[in-house]
């Protein structure tokens, strides 16, 4: 099984030169610690910057300067400022080649939720909505089951969704899945030491699973 | 030029009445309008609807608006962490309505350039879209969205003119180059305020016609809510 | 009779203080020379700047710093520039508080025809339709009668038709005159030695004619 | 940062093909892309679409592409002052949609801001609107307006760094922005390149992300329509 970080990494190996990219907050923040040095990307933040850089150093720390989870932050060399309106047009427009974000459930025809669970106090869903109905691709960090062990790799999304039909691929604690324009969870590669049918078990949603599934290969 | 000069801000806010619509920019308590949040805190108002990318935080920015009860309806995208907030959506005090944050950036916009209605693909399928229109546009599924537009809109720019020309700094700018557009009268502080022909006519974010109040405003507290320091 | 500038210099009066104005080509060009130094106004041009300045000196010329009429100006202090987006935003939100432009046509109901002869080349209409369609104000500089004799200020217009029920004011080489919320050009003032007997005359539309008429009083 | 630096126009233009829809910024001649279209003439091409706001005139601008009978069809607001442009356009040779100005930079906005439609009131009641959806929106009457979109846009800018930001002069901003997010690829010529990190990042207009190729251009003659003196 794969740690929080080791999910970032994976997913850092699905970044391709020259893209623009949205992380979302939680384990997709990680990925950014994981980018290769060679490989040229800018990270884009929905409240007005393309160009993220390293957090600061305490002397430079800005509070004008914050990214969408209000960490601070610098600038990236290059970098460019923009309203949210902007922003969002960039997001919208399908400019961002690629977003990273997490989850609480995903279904096999790719619907994606993760901003409200009936019951509890709703924060909003920030940007979520934008993204998922606009970006070009589409890579989801999430655990593969729930604490109390059930799937949230499902057939049919049961809390609220946040877009349909939007996912590309997924990267989990167990494995990395994609989904398939005619719906179901293709098995790409195991996490080292996971069985197929570990995966199969704790996969509510159906599994398509083509021949040998090689173990990822993590740095 | 038109001077739009005002003293401070007990001066910009003081014909503000209850029931009012209020624009307030910013992006969790970056870019936010720190006088004029004050200064409405001084004015016997209630039953205010704001429109905001976020509520503030329980001692700081809407947060503060929400203490004092002035506040009938939120319409933001995130909501964050707030007790009071929380507290008076569960008893009802409060209503909220949640707006994916492109869209509600996008609506802002619209109401400030004229645009009545709009179609967006955010929303699509989901909770957001119950009751809104839905077309398809080349085989993608879109839902029209309404302008929105305030009585008042808050603003807090870097510099400023006389004018009403503002510049911004960093991601501060966020909502509310959109937010000076789309209020009836918009209101603007800023940390540094020149006379017209200081700034640089080609750096403007903000053009000085939606512009119909400005001062320098001051003590600005400019709060950190994920203070992130690099090790190295 | 009043010659095109006397139009503009009575246009010119009606321009108060504080406001923001879109001054179209031709006659209402020529307004900005006759508005008084004791108003503070700003000009906007929808190419992309507000605070339209004076002509430049020969050693001022700036290819990149035209007006919509694509003659050379300057800026004047205070001012700002923009895209043509942003441009047409604030025109369509209703910021700019007046605009003052020429048409061929005027109507009872405050129609106007401007962009559009049949037969002849169209070049297009410009930016006239969205300023018809949004200006909180419209004041029309235009000759009374065409070449031939004919009324311009019709029961409807003859040509193609830039925007409907828009127009507020007209000052023409004989009058000025209000368009009424129910229909109708009410009269407002004489040119100098002009009857309202050649005014009635010449004007096709209904005519409104409230009582004794004052004469213009020019600077 | 992304280089996205290219030798110079005739590598620009290289790989556009005929019934290519084109997109090219300036407002008459002011801001246009001279290099670009110098390049443009070179390349056997012709029925492309142009997207802008005026047709160049007889011997400048994109009145030399309609020269070379390149072009099949003009989208514009303003077409001006152009003999050979009457001359095909009265034998039929060309197609002119003629839109209203703030309309079709909206459109071209709207493109690069995934909105596909939006309501405006330009033109309703007249023969602009036939086609087209009016809806009343708080009492007032609005059209249904599309998105444009380009398989090239062609902007120019005053200064530009390898990342593609780029930064306007004066009034020859004008269309090129929209223009730039409207364009599957966007092509940038500027007077002054900079590597990445030398423009600062809150004054540039148009954010690299919206461009994939750029080069200093050369010999810019920014031609004069109306050369306008003061006598004083």
């Amino acid at each position: 099984m794969l740690s929080k970080e080791q999910i970032a990494q994976r997913i850092a190996k699905e970044i391709k030169n020259g893209q623009y990219i949205n992380l979302g907050i939680g384990i997709p923040t990680l990925v950014a610690n994981y980018i290769p040095d060679e490989l040229e990307i800018v990270l884009q933040s929905e409240n007005g910057l393309l160009g993220i850089g390293p957090f600061p150093v305490e002397e430079q720390v800005d509070a004008d300067l914050i990214n969408a989870g209000k960490q601070t932050i610098t600038m990236a060399r290059g970098s460019a400022l923009f309203d949210s309106a902007e922003s969002f047009g960039m997001i919208r427009g399908g400019h961002v080649h690629l977003t990273i974000l997490g989850a609480m459930e995903v279904s096999e025809n790719g619907d994606i939720a993760n901003w409200k669970i009936p019951g509890k106090i709703v924060k909003g869903m920030g940007g979520a909505m934008d993204l998922v109905s606009a970006a070009r691709q589409i890579i989801v960090a999430m655990q593969h089951c729930s604490k109390d062990g059930s799937s949230k790799l499902l057939k049919e999304c049961q809390l609220p969704i946040t877009g349909v039909r939007c996912v590309n691929k997924i990267v989990t604690d167990l494995a990395v899945l994609e989904i398939m324009p005619q719906g179901g969870f293709k098995l790409l590669e195991r996490a080292p030491g996971v069985e197929v049918a570990e995966i199969r078990n704790k996969t509510e949603g159906k599994l398509i699973v083509p021949g040998d599934i090689p173990e990822m290969v993590l740095p | 030029m038109i001077d739009k000069t005002i003293k401070d801000a007990k001066e910009a806010v003081k014909d503000i009445q209850s029931h009012a619509v209020l624009m307030l920019g910013g992006f969790g308590l970056c870019g936010i309008p720190e006088n004029c949040i004050a200064a409405l805190l001084d004015r016997p108002l209630s039953s205010l609807t704001c429109i905001s990318n976020n509520a503030g935080v329980d001692d700081f920015g809407i947060g503060l608006m929400l203490k004092k009860k002035m506040v009938k309806k939120m319409i933001s995208s995130y909501v964050g962490e707030n007790k009071e907030f929380e507290r008076q959506l569960l008893s009802g005090e409060l209503e909220v309505e949640l707006i994916p944050q492109g869209t509600l950036a996008e609506r802002i916009r619209a109401g400030g350039a004229g645009i009545p209605a709009f179609f967006t693909p955010a929303g699509v399928g989901t909770e957001v879209g119950g009751g809104k229109e839905v077309r398809e546009f080349d085989g993608k599924l879109y839902l029209l969205e309404r302008w929105l537009r305030a009585d008042y809109s808050f603003v807090k720019a870097w510099k400023g003119d006389s004018a009403g020309n503002l510049i911004y700094k960093g991601t501060a700018r966020n909502f509310n180059p959109m937010m000076a557009a789309a209020g009836k009268i918009t209101i603007a502080e800023v940390e540094e305020l020149v006379p017209a022909g200081e700034l640089d006519p080609n750096a403007i974010h903000t053009p000085g016609i939606y512009v119909q109040r400005i001062f320098q405003g001051k003590d600005y507290e400019k709060r950190i809510e994920q203070r992130t320091i690099s090790s190295t």
